[in-house]
Parts: structure tokens; sequence; C-alpha cells
């Protein structure tokens, strides 16, 4: 059988020579690159290379001492994460950020806030649009439980699942804001064999099903290789990479920095 | 045990998210509230009504106010006396200078209290946890003076204190007990019931998500500045309101100190034993609050040995403080969770999960 | 001009005392992050049981030593048992939980102090002379009229104030307590338990609360409203900052000088009473700008 | 959903009798799927609709009268749909197991010249794409769940959904269309194929009828007296013949409900949400269902584990003689009811069976325990039997006769012969047409008479139920000519704890004899018990008490046999304890633990013949391979003991 090999649009997100410090210490010196549409990118590097802060600065959380990102052929400097949010760009995170307090189902609803608009009174009488609503977005996070196939655990709160299925809940979550651009922070840390494989699965069937372009932090070499289009890597917040996968395995001085001492 | 799920299936998604989806648990209500409203007129004496049933409910409410913004949306709040002074206050200055419904007063003492709580709140979009708190106590300190020393509020009575005609609406009167009871019954479920509808709604969702973890909630689009706020406002309304029964249905005439830190204090008490982030919760922890103080003052006699009510009231305090540490290390989630526990085991029975 | 120092003055010597109740909070909250809302029921518990031993120990032969020595035990014992039966259960706990846990440690206390001794107003005499003196009689004319318990007062807590600071920079312990602040496992590895560590913080505190409770106790007599100064505390912190010993004493001086001239010279435009709100107000205007307080420490919440 | 005009027929076919359903019973809920989170429903006009447009898409694709559509997937209510589409174009559906192995499909692809496959998702179409070199007729493949296709360009390839679109538009085109071709369906058409899996030979596609299936649905229906407002979770493949008359015909027919799990995991999840009135499953479901009973109940507190052990013992006492209506102690009905309130009842609920009105077994014996334990908690659990050949309606237990080892008494319509050795004949209203495209093996499982040969060998009992005992390729007869059927008799046997092996003899001879392994663990507590001091295996295997045990315990059995006028003659004459346990390592098992019986007849040729030439004892000397792989003999003069034997029932009338 033959598959359509899928197409790489123009530019959506860019970083122009982003530096960042907290207070003395430098996070991010001067990194710029560009995230095509429908990409997977990879950012890789040696602990405190600086690439959570890279996707910090990326969503907002962090604000760059200077240096500047281009989305969607906006420039902006200053951005709040809600911001970023409602532009489209949704994000997972290192080490679980799940509301512990609330059920596989209300956390991936809380993805969908942004598009729910009914007012403060039909809330309160949970009458009409807000109603109508509740069931509407329900349906559409169905759809993300499904494509995820955690139907099992809809309704065990969070707290209770396994690490595995904490991850993938997640990620639920952040697509439930069904964003251009999703930016996961090691998605498969401290996962087993096949725990990675579906997690890598699901990758990129989000790419493909929905043409979200992907930038994603991960340690697992291996995983990157076959998940990415692109790869750039980080050491002490200095960009020494930036090509193919292949490009990347041969280039000497990432060799040195990163896959020589980790492996 | 008695949960009999089999055969309950979900066909829509309004059913399935239903406040109560399990046939069991309409019937158990449904008792409840006819319990409520017909069992306790039919049974109840003054005294009850008085000492019980009406400070229970009103208390409920408050209650139930607060938890919407400690339990739910994370803020700690120590003015819960301060809004409930402000609701009283402005209700009764809406009746003696506009002369106007006393229910519509209530509201609108209401309202008062939520303006207070959006101001006062302004401070929790830079600050957290206890420097909220604190925060709060000033509001609670402003407001005990505002009410002491500002005679316009007191409509300038010498001494300070407040007496008012029972409540009449639209030439009922609420002067009897069995009446004022059947009034805050009302109030307490119309707003209970806007309670349940607000957490399970998208704004209770992004409360909680606040709570758990607030920069993950901005990350993925939940206005702090929103959540904060709504959570300030609403809750404040409810107390506010609450502010306004206490002082007309169940006190009928009070002094400033009438909602001094202290009611803070015990209502937060209500939220922690009562269970934090539970609408029941609430309702269980006013009943316990309240109640425990009556259990303790009759319990020496029941014993047969008298003793001073100093006594008695530290005692109280002792057993209050006690309890409370007793919940935060032991079930943090209070009665509520309890409640909640043995729920989870009738449903599995005889299964242990 | 003069009348004006007077106020200052007596203004910056309550402050003083307030510095003192926020040294016990800002101890516990160095050490163990736990915002501490019984230090005030820990003074009137320290002078109750103090006022009370000296009442019943008045024949022996040194009835301030002894009922001294004693309460200081009772202290220790009191943060053994804090330590047991709240920290070491709520450990890992959100810090706003424990804080209310310490809402009803401050509640238990009170009750079981005015159990055990009873709830009137006690005067409590350890010798400080009464009698009011003037001073800086060169600078203005008519000088300046103190209370020397005052003055003595001040003196007591200034000297605590600069025992405390040494003791955090420079002995081993002390150190130790600020890296538990830091982070736990820091403070594991320098070989010191945690719960030791939060048995002496409490004990220190309880110690600074009954020098507090003596100095008050005697200046006002010992009573239920002892635990209200507490409340007072509060704002010192928020302007002082939680973690700094030094932004204890400073804005304890602020608050105090605040408030006194506050209610002397503004008082009298909103009919009076307003110490009793102002110093808070202050803290929470502060806030909005500075949340950390003076000596704060800045937080950089990580994702 | 638009409603089409509803093709009618004067036929009573399937699709005829689903499309008169939306008439009758248009409103009412025909088949649920949980699905997004909740139970996803069709009405049976809705159905009626889907199964329309479905058809026509079908047609507008070339699919014809003759056309046979193979059906891979989970039970979906999309597939369930697809076989009353084919049918209505007067084609043939061949389910197949979604598990099967490429082999398998290629050969039933080829067999059954399939040009259509319908499947559930990704998964079945890439195994399709896979064989579909080696299956020349194979053309065109629709798939339901797109998730994952958006790449696949083969021009093989359609979606259900475009497929639906397509019957939409040919529907508009073609008004009268699908009456016409209803019209030709005639009820002795095939309906359905449904491939056996053959363990040794190639699968055979079983052809059946229309009426075959309608007739054997109604047959159920009044002997179960289930109507319309029944509840069925299917979850069971839909290649099996069980699935397919209780989840397609019989719900046609009676017009009852059909609920399809979300996944295979939630099922247990999904079956306490639907908790079906009507429940079939192959005793290893129920067995997995029990374990996890007992293990959950291991961790409750011990006031849970007191009560359900107390009402338990009630229940196996006297719960299946209440559930019945028989007679049970005053004390016992009293303490059910309570066990009921505290135990059983939530514990139905909890299973999802507290709406079950009767649920069936069969395909292999069910443990006696089991049957006891579900028939106990007031579940009627009663055995079926049948096969493909027959569209599993030969027999079935009526209510209040549920007995352990009949399999009750044959349905309405059904007539059973027991032809010599004892094997079954059937001749049912649900029989085969044909074995599909192969004559032959047509004919020699009919007899001429038209009685279907089923193989396995039993007989019918004194009410009137049937008994299976073995395959009737084992069973042999003794001289007298009576019936001898070792497996029946050993299993009888092995029920007793004491008893580990035994192996049976009589075929060709003129009456039974057994050789008995104890069970080393067993016997040596009851000796223990019995103060009896033994040095090890061959010498308690010696002693003359055991033998005494061993005695009473086949004794039982020969009264029992005596019950039964055709096996009143294989009761067991004489016995003898082996001196050592029949052992894998010594080839006298297979792996499985079945006994060789050549083996072993031949291996221990001197002890048998000893057993019949009457002689008291008999000396013998094996070899046996130890642990270690060493071998050496055990040498040992076993005694020979002769047992009572009781006349039949019959013998004494005579």
């Amino acid at each position: 059988m033959t598959i359509t090999q899928r197409t790489l649009g123009s530019t959506l997100l860019k970083v122009d020579n982003i530096s960042l410090a907290f207070g003395g210490v430098k996070a991010l010196t001067d990194i710029s690159f560009e995230v095509k549409e429908h990409e997977i990118l990879a950012i890789i590097g040696p602990n405190g290379a600086g690439k959570s802060s890279m996707l910090n600065v990326i969503n907002g959380v962090y604000h760059p001492n200077n240096g500047s990102v281009t989305y969607k052929g906006v420039q902006r400097k200053q951005m709040r994460p809600h911001e970023a949010a409602s532009q489209g760009i949704a994000r997972t995170f290192q080490n679980i950020a799940l509301f512990k307090g609330m059920s596989v189902l209300d956390n991936i609803m809380t993805g969908r806030t942004l598009k729910m608009k009914a007012g403060f009174l039909s809330q309160c009488l949970y009458f009409g649009r807000a109603r109508d609503e509740e069931i509407e977005h329900r349906l559409k996070v169905e759809e993300i439980i499904d494509f995820l196939q955690i139907q099992s655990i809809r309704k065990t709160p969070v707290g209770r699942l396994p690490y595995g299925l904490q991850k993938r809940v997640e990620l639920g979550r952040a697509l439930a804001a069904e964003p251009e651009l999703l930016l996961l922070d090691e998605p498969m840390a401290g996962m087993n064999i096949e725990e990675k494989e579906d997690m890598s699965r699901f990758v990129l069937d989000v790419n493909d099903e929905f043409g979200t372009t992907i930038v994603l932090i991960e340690h697992d070499m291996g995983v990157v290789m076959d998940l990415s289009d692109r790869v750039v890597v980080l050491d002490y917040g200095k960009k020494i990479g930036d090509g193919t996968p292949d490009e990347i395995r041969n280039n000497q001085e990432v060799i040195d920095a990163y896959l020589g001492v980790s492996h | 045990m008695f949960y009999r799920e089999a055969g309950q299936f979900k066909t829509s998604y309004q059913s399935d998210q239903a406040v109560f989806p399990i046939f069991q648990d309409r019937i158990f209500v449904a008792l409840w509230l006819l319990a409520a409203f017909v069992a306790v007129p039919l049974l109840a004496n003054e005294y009850m009504f008085r000492a019980i049933f009406i400070p229970v409910i009103i208390m409920s409410l408050a209650a139930i106010g607060l938890n919407l913004l400690v339990g739910y949306c994370g803020q700690v709040s120590l003015g819960t006396g301060a809004f409930m002074a402000v609701g009283a206050y402005a209700a009764y200055n809406f009746m003696i200078r506009a002369d106007l419904n006393p229910l519509i007063c209530f509201l609108l003492g209401g309202l008062c209290a939520t303006g207070v709580g959006v101001v006062f709140g302004i401070p929790s979009l830079r600050i957290k946890g206890f420097y909220l708190a604190v925060a709060t106590l000033a509001l609670q300190f402003f407001t005990d003076w505002s009410f002491s020393r500002i005679d316009w509020f007191t409509n300038y009575t010498p001494s300070g204190s407040i007496a008012v005609q029972p409540v009449e609406v639209w030439g009922f009167v609420f002067d009897s007990p069995l009446r004022k009871y059947l009034l805050c019954l009302t109030v307490l479920v119309i707003f209970t019931v806007i309670a349940k509808n607000i957490v399970r709604g998208r704004i209770g969702r992004s409360w909680m998500a606040t709570r758990d973890m607030d920069v993950a909630a901005e990350i993925i689009g939940i206005r702090p500045v929103y959540a904060k706020l709504s959570a300030f406002a609403v809750s404040s309304f409810f107390i506010g309101v609450a502010g306004a029964l206490w002082a007309y249905v169940h006190l009928g005439s009070w002094e400033p100190l009438a909602f001094d830190i202290n009611v803070s204090f015990s209502v937060l008490f209500m939220v922690i034993i009562g269970g934090l982030g539970s609408i029941v919760g609430g309702m269980l922890g006013a009943a316990f609050i309240t109640l425990l103080p009556l259990f303790l003052n009759q319990l020496p006699l029941w014993l047969g040995f008298n003793m001073s009510t100093a006594m008695v009231s530290h005692l109280e305090f002792m057993i209050f403080g006690a309890l409370i540490i007793f919940f935060l290390a032991v079930e943090p989630l209070g009665l509520a969770r309890l409640w909640q526990l043995a729920k989870e085991k009738l449903r599995l029975w005889p299964f242990p999960h | 001009m003069g009348f004006f120092v007077e106020v200052l003055i007596s203004g910056l010597m309550a402050g003083v005392l307030y510095s003192l109740v926020a040294l016990g909070f800002v101890l516990i909250f160095k050490a163990s992050g736990v915002f501490n809302f019984a230090q005030g029921a820990m003074v009137l518990f320290a002078a109750l049981t103090f006022v009370r031993l000296l009442d019943i120990l008045k024949d022996t032969f040194a009835p301030i030593m002894l009922s001294l020595l004693i309460t200081i035990v009772a202290m220790v014992l009191l943060a053994m048992a804090v330590e047991r039966m709240v920290l070491r259960p709520l450990v890992n706990q959100p810090g706003i939980s424990l804080f209310m846990a310490t809402l009803g440690i401050a509640y238990f206390l009170d009750g079981f102090g005015q159990t055990l001794w009873g709830s009137d107003i006690y005067t409590l005499d350890v010798g400080i002379p009464k009698d009011s003196i003037f001073i800086l009689e060169s600078v203005f004319e008519g000088g300046v009229l103190v209370a020397s318990e005052d003055l003595i007062a001040t003196v007591i807590a200034g000297l605590l104030v600069v025992t405390l600071a040494i003791f955090f920079q420079k002995t081993r312990i002390g150190r130790a307590l600020r890296a538990v602040a830091d982070d736990h496992q820091a403070a594991q590895s320098i070989g010191i338990p945690l719960n030791y560590i939060w048995v002496i913080v409490w004990t220190v505190a309880g110690l600074v609360a009954l020098v507090a409770g003596v100095i008050w106790g005697s200046k006002l007599g010992v009573q239920f409203s002892l635990s209200l100064i507490a409340l007072k505390a509060l704002p010192v912190l928020i302007l002082g900052g939680f973690e700094s010993v030094l932004g204890a004493v400073i804005g304890g001086l602020i608050i105090g000088a605040g408030e006194k001239l506050s209610e002397i010279y503004l008082g009298p435009y909103v009919g009076g009473g307003i110490e009793y709100w102002f110093a808070y107000m202050l803290a929470l205007g502060f806030l909005m700008f500075r949340p950390q307080g003076l000596f704060g420490e800045v937080h950089i919440d990580r994702v | 959903m638009s409603e089409v005009s509803i093709p009618r027929s004067r036929e009573d076919t399937l699709p005829a009798l689903l499309f008169k359903n939306a008439e009758v019973r248009g409103k009412k809920t025909a088949i649920r799927e949980k699905d997004l989170g909740i139970w996803q429903s069709w009405t049976w006009s809705q159905v009626s609709t889907e199964v329309a447009y479905l058809a026509c898409g079908l047609a507008a694709k070339g699919f014809s009268r003759g056309n046979n559509l193979a059906i891979i997937g989970d039970n979906r209510p999309r597939l369930y749909w697809s076989f009353a589409a084919s049918q209505t174009l007067g084609g043939i559906p061949v389910p197949l197991y979604q598990d099967a192995i490429a082999e398998e499909m290629i050969y039933v692809f080829n067999d059954a010249e399939i040009e259509f496959a319908i499947v559930e998702d990704q998964e079945q179409v890439d195994k399709l794409l896979e064989i579909m070199p080696r299956c020349n007729k194979l053309k065109h493949i629709v798939y339901d769940d797109t998730r994952g296709m958006r790449h696949y360009d083969n021009p093989a390839l359609i979606s259900y959904d475009e497929l639906r679109q397509l019957g939409q538009q040919y529907l508009a085109e073609h008004a009268d269309f699908l009456s016409r071709e209803l019209d030709q369906c005639r009820p002795d058409d095939i309906s359905v194929i449904l491939y056996t899996s053959g363990t040794t030979s190639k699968p055979k596609g079983v052809c059946l009828s229309h009426k075959a299936c309608i007739d054997v649905a109604s047959g159920d229906m009044s002997f179960d007296g289930y109507k319309d407002d029944g509840e069925i979770l299917s979850y069971l493949p839909m290649a099996w013949v069980g699935d397919h008359l209780f989840s397609y015909a019989q719900s046609i027919v009676a017009g009852f409900t059909v609920n399809c799990p979300e996944s295979s995991e939630t099922v247990m999840i999904d079956m306490k949400e639907i908790a079906p009135t009507y429940y079939f499953a192959p005793p290893r479901v129920f067995e997995n269902l029990l374990t996890t009973v007992t293990i959950r109940m291991e961790d409750a507190s011990n006031l849970k584990k007191w009560l359900y052990r107390t009402f338990m013992a009630v229940a196996r006492r006297s719960g299946s003689e209440i559930m019945d209506g028989k007679r049970a102690p005053i004390l016992d009905r009293v303490l059910y009811a309570i066990g009921n309130l505290f135990v059983f009842a939530p514990l139905r609920n909890n299973l999802g069976m507290s709406r079950i009105q009767c649920a069936y077994t069969g395909g292999a014996a069910i443990g006696p325990d089991l049957y006891r334990f579900y028939r106990s908690i007031g579940i009627n659990l009663k055995q079926l039997y049948g096969q493909t050949e027959t569209l599993a309606y030969v027999c079935k237990q009526p209510n209040g006769e549920a007995r352990l080892d009949t399999v009750g008494s044959p349905m309405p319509g059904v007539d059973i012969k027991v032809a010599d050795k004892g094997e079954i004949l059937v001749k049912s209203p649900g029989l085969l047409k044909e074995y599909y495209k192969n004559p032959e093996a047509t004919q020699e499982s009919l007899t001429e008479d038209g009685y279907f040969r089923t193989g396995d060998a039993g007989f019918v009992d004194q009410d009137g139920h049937l008994k299976i005992i073995d395959r009737a390729k084992d069973v042999g007869a003794l001289t007298d000519g009576t019936m001898f059927a070792p497996q029946f008799l050993e299993n009888k046997l092995k029920f007793f704890p004491f008893i580990k092996e035994a192996v049976c003899f009589g075929d060709k001879r003129d009456n039974v004899t057994a050789f008995i392994n104890i069970e080393m663990e067993a016997v040596g507590n009851w000796a223990e018990r019995q103060g009896l001091g033994y040095s090890g295996y061959v010498d308690l295997a010696s002693k003359a008490e055991v033998y005494d045990l061993l005695a009473e315990c086949i004794e039982q059995v020969n009264a029992d046999l005596a019950e039964e006028d055709s096996l009143a003659g294989s009761q067991i004459k004489r016995f003898l304890i082996l001196h050592k346990e029949l052992d894998a390592d010594d080839d006298e098992l297979t792996r499985t633990r079945k006994v060789r019986r050549g083996f072993v007849a031949e291996k221990y040729g001197v002890l048998i013949n000893a057993l019949y030439d009457g002689s008291d004892d008999c000396f013998i000397e094996t070899q046996v391979k130890f642990e270690d792989g060493r071998t050496g003999n055990i040498a040992a003069t076993l005694a020979i003991r002769d047992l009572k034997t009781v006349a039949a029932p019959s013998a004494l009338a005579a």
C-alpha cells in the first residue's frame, strides 16, 4: 500500500536571538530557529541546557530579556500565557501539571475553557446556553478520550492514575484546546517501552490527523530520531545544532556535547 | 449495598452530567427535602428553630459561600465576618433609606458585599496564600471599625447597635420561628442549586484549576483575574446575603461586634471541618460547628455535674482547635469526604474496592 | 515638636514589642515554612503560665527564677507536642493548610491555657520600675516623657533581636535552620533531622513569646487580649517580609510609630480608633507594590 | 435521520422481519453502542434506514444476489447492519473471527469467493491489504473507523460513511429498488455462512437458511418466554454461531435490544451499566468472573467476609432450590432472604446480573462449584447443547430443571436419535442447509434420513434430559454390547478428591475395570486423621484401608450408573491402585494431562490381564524417570479388589 507523504507549510513560529537570564544566571543565550506548519521539531540537549526555558519563552511564561518571538507572522514583545493559549499555543509539562482534584473528564474539559462563551447567569441556572455548551464540548472531549484510548478511566480522579496515563491525560487536556502549535515538554519521561511507543504513536497521529505543529523536548534519542522532522540541539543555553535527525546524528559538535556523553 | 446501579445507563450527556446521576441518590435527596420542608415544621419546637435550624441554615449559606472561595478557588479568606457585616448593614440602610422590599434589600446587601469582595480580591492577583489571608484580615478590621465608628451606617443610633422589625414581604410577616425557618430554608435551597450549577460548569472548573495549579491553568487559557475575582464576587455575594439574613432573621438586633473576627474564624472552621471543595461540606460543617457548643453545654448536665459557662467556652475552644488539626491531618477533605467514602463503600458492597 | 517626638518614641517602643511577637513568626516561618498564627496564643499561654506559677511559688526562695524555669520547660514541651501532633502528620501538606492548622493550635492553646490557669486579669510584677522619666531634656525644652518600663522593654527586645540575629548567622544550628527554610533535602544533608529542627525553632519561638508575654503582661496585665496582639504583628510581617529577622524589627518600628502618629494626627478627622486598622491598611497598600515585603526574598515559580 | 419508505416482502426473511420491526416497533430502541461516553442508541426505524442506505451503497458498488460479504471486527452496530444489508440484496454475509491468522482468512476468502469485505478499523484493513494479493476475488474493502486511514489511497478502500452517501443517492434514484430485491429473498435461501474453525481439517462453511434462523429464534423465544423488552450484551465474536443467533437473528425476530460494549477492556463496566436480561457466556467467562469475585472478597473487611461466607453457605445449601421453587427448609428460606439483601443482590448488582431472566452456558462442561455458585446467588444459569451445524439449537435446560450433569431436554421441533456407540443424531429446525461448496462433507455429516451426526456420544435419561458423555469415537462397547464410555466414567471418578487419575478398561471385554491413582495429599491427610502410618506413596497406595476408602467411592459411582439403563451395564467390577503416579515424563499422560489410553494399556498389560483373570494381586516392576533424569525401577505387588455392583432399575422391574 502507498501512503501519501505529508507536506510542510510555511513558517509558523520564529524565534530570533532569544536571551533569557534569571538574576545573574544565563538560561538562554541568543537562540534562533523556526518551526514550519505541520512540522515536528525536537529540542534536545543535556539537563539544564535551557530546553524548558525555551518553551516557557514561547508560550509567554518567561519574558525574554531580548530577542523576539514571531508567531503566525506577528512579532510580539510581551505576552501572558493565557494570551498565548488564545493564539492557539498549548503545552504539556515536564513534571505533570494536571489538576489533581479533578476527574480526567474535567481536566480535559478545562482545555475547552477558551472555547466556552456562556454567560454567568445561564451558568447559575445551568440552563440554555451554558447547558448546551457543556454537552457540545463534552462531545469534543469524548472524541479526544476516544482518540487517546482512555475510555476506561474517564471519571477517575487523575491523582489515582499511574504516571503513564497521567501523561496521556495531560496531552488530552492540551489537545482539547485544538492548538495549532503544541509544545510537549518531555512527553515520554519515565515511561516504559510500550508506553513510549503508544505516546509516540499519539504524537504522530496528532500531527497527522489534526495537522498540529509540534515542538517537543525529549531525552530518548531513539524516539527523537523517529518522530521529528527536524532537531534543534541546545547546550548551556546556546544552540549548537539544527537540522534533520541524520544531520544531527553526524554533527561532531553535537556528538561531543550530547550524544557522546549521554550514551 | 443499597445502591443498585445495574441497569442505570445513560443515553445522553445531559443525563450523564446530571447532579445526581444515580437513581438512589435522587430518592435520598428528595427525602431530605421532604424532611426539611414537611417533617421539621411539623415536629420541631420554637427552641429548635431558634437555636438549631435557623442558625445552621444561615451559617450553611455563609459556609457554602466561603467554600466557593477557599475550597474551590483556593483563596483563603479571613474576612467572612466583614462580608456578612457589609451584607447586613447594607441591607439595613437600603431598608431604612430606600424602604425597598426586604428580599430585594438582602440581595442588594449581597451585591454590596460582592463589590467589597472584588475590591479586596484584587490583592489576590499579586499575592498568594497567607499573604492574602492577612490582606483579608485588613478588611475585617476595617469594617469592624467603620461600622462602630462611622455613625451613618448605623443611622446615628446612639448605642451603635441596631434593632429591626421582623421581615415583612408583601404584607406577609416573617415573625414566627417557623416562618423564619421556611424563609431561610428556601433561600438556602435556591442558593445551593446556584452554587452547584456554577461549580459544575466552566467557571467552577476554572476555579478548581486555579486552585490546583495556577500556572498550568493560565497556560491553558484560564485568566487568573477572572477566575479569582469571580470567585471573590460570588463567594462574598453568598456571604453577604447570609449576613443580612443572620442580622434580620436570626438576631433581630445586633451591634458591630456581631460580625467580628471570631465569626470569620468559625465559618472558616465550618468549611475545613465540613470539607473543602464540597457544597454538602459547607452544610455539614455549619451544622457541626453550630451544634457542638449546644452539645457541650448540655453534656455536663447529662453527666450530672455542672460546669461554669467560662469553663465550657474554654473547652469549646480546645475542642475546636483539636478538631481543626485532626481534620487537616487525618481527613483534609472533612466530613463531606467521610460521607463520600461511605457512599463509595455502599456502591461497591460487598466488594472493598 | 517635643510632643511629636514623644508620640514617635512611644510609638517606636510599642513597635519594638510588635516586632518581638513578629520575631516569633519569622523564626518559625524561616525554619519550617509555617505561618504560625498561634504565636499570639503562645504569648498568652506563656504569660499565663508564668504569672500563675509566680503566684503559686511566691513563698519559695526564688519564685521568679523557678517559675521562669518551669515556664521554659512548658514551652519546650509545647514545642515538642506541636511537632509531634501537628507538623509531623501535616508534613508535605500545602503551606496554607499548615497555616489553618496553626489556627487550630491557637484556639487550642487559648482554651487550654485558660482552662488550666483561669481567665481573669492577672497583674504581673517582675520588678520592672513603672515610673516615668524625662529624656532628651537637652534637645527639647521640657524633654520627652517616657515610661521606664518601655525603655527596659526596648532594651530587652533589642538584645533578643541581636542574639537571634547572631544565632541565625553564626551558629551551626542557625545555619541549618536557614537551610531548612530553603529546602528540606539540604537540611537532611546537613545531618540534622527535620523534626529535631522544628522542635528547636518552636522552642525558641516559645521563649520569644515568653519574653513578649512577660513584658506586655507587666504592662497591661496578663489577660486574654494578649493573644490578640498577634493580630497586630501580622502587618508587621507583611511590611518586613516573612523571612527577615531584621524586617520584623524595622516593620515593627514602622507600624508602631505609624499607628500612634496616625491616631494622633489623622484620628480626629475620622472619629478616632484608626490604629485598629491603620497597620493593616498600610501593609495592604504596601503589598500591592512589594508583595515580598521590605526584606523578603523574591520567588520565581518554575514550570 | 431521514426516514425512508420501508420495503416490504410477503416472505419471512431476516431482513424482511427487520423492516417489519420498523413498522410494528419503530420507536423502540433496536441497538445501542457505548461510544463517546454514552450509550448511542438507534430505534428500529433508524436501523432500517441505516440498513437501507448501506444496502443501496453496496448495490451501487456492484454487490448483488449471490455475492458474499466478509464481515470482520468487534461487535459494532454498523457491522450488524451489514448482515441485514447484504441479506436484503440476496447476498450472504460471512463473518470472520477478527483474530484469525492470515492463512485461515485467505482460505475463507478464496473458498467463499469473497469480493466485498466490510471491516471495523485500520488494523483489519492492514490485514486485508496484506492478504489481498493472495485473494484474487477481493475487490472492495469498506472500513467503519476512519482513524489513521487518511493516507490510504488504495482504490479498493472506501469508508462506511462514503458508502452510506452513495447509498442515499442510489436510493433516491431507485425508489422501489429495495422492495424488489427483498421480494426475491426466499426463506430457504442461505442467510449466513459461518465457518467452523477446523482443528484437524480445513474450515468448513456452514450454510444456514433464513428459515432456520427464524424458526430457531422463535423456538428459543417460546421456550424461555422472552419478548421485545429484553436487553442483551453482545461481546462474543460475531463469527461465532451463538452471537449470530442471539445478537442478530433473535433480536430481529423478538425485537429486543442489543448492546455493544465500548471496548474489550470495558465489558465488565458496560455489563454492569446495561444489566442484560438474557446472557450467554462460555464456562471460562463464568470462571474468570468467579475468580475475580473471590479475589476481591479476599481483601474485604472481616465483617463482609463473614457475611459472605455465612450466607454463601446457606445459598449453596438451598439457593438453587429456592430459585426453582423447590422445597427448602424454612430457616434457610429466611436466611436466604437476609443474605439476598446483604450479599446476593449486591453481588448480582455488581456483576451486572441483577436483571437476568436466564443465563446460558455451553460449549464445554462447566465445573460443579461454578454452576452451583451462580445458581445459588439467584442467577438462573442453565446449560444448552448445540453446534454451528444445528444453529446451537438442540437441547436446553427448561426453567426449574437445571441439572449439572445434563444439557437439558430437546427443544421444540428437535428430534434426537441415539445411534450405535451412543452417537447422537439430531434433526432440528436449525439444521444446516449444506457445507458451502462441499457436498461430500455434507454427505457424510448427514444420515440418509436427514439427521445430523453430532459426533458426540450420549443418551437420554429417564426425565428426558440429554446427557453428553464423550466424543463418539472414544466410546467402545462391552462384549454384551452395552455402551462403554471411558472418559465419562473416569470424569465421574475424578470428582472424588481422593482420586487423581483413573483409567477404565472394558472395550470388547465383558465388564469394566479400572486403574486408580490416589491423590497423595488428600489421601495422606485422611490417613493421618485415621492415625494410619505410611512410609510413602507406594506404601500408602497399597494399604488395605485405602483400598476400602476408594472402594466406597467407586461403589457410589456404580450406584449412580445403575440409575441409567444405558450405563448400568458399565459399572466397575474390579479395580487396583497403581503404585506410581501416571506421569507425562513416562509418556503415560499427554502434556495436557490426558491419559494415553493405548500406551498405558500396553505398558501395564500384566495388570489388565490380572484384572480380568480374577487373581487377587499381581506383581509388577516398572521403570520410572526421576526428576533428575536418572531412571530406576519400582517393583510392587498390587492388590486387586472386587466391587459391589447394583442391579439396574429395569433389571429389578423385570
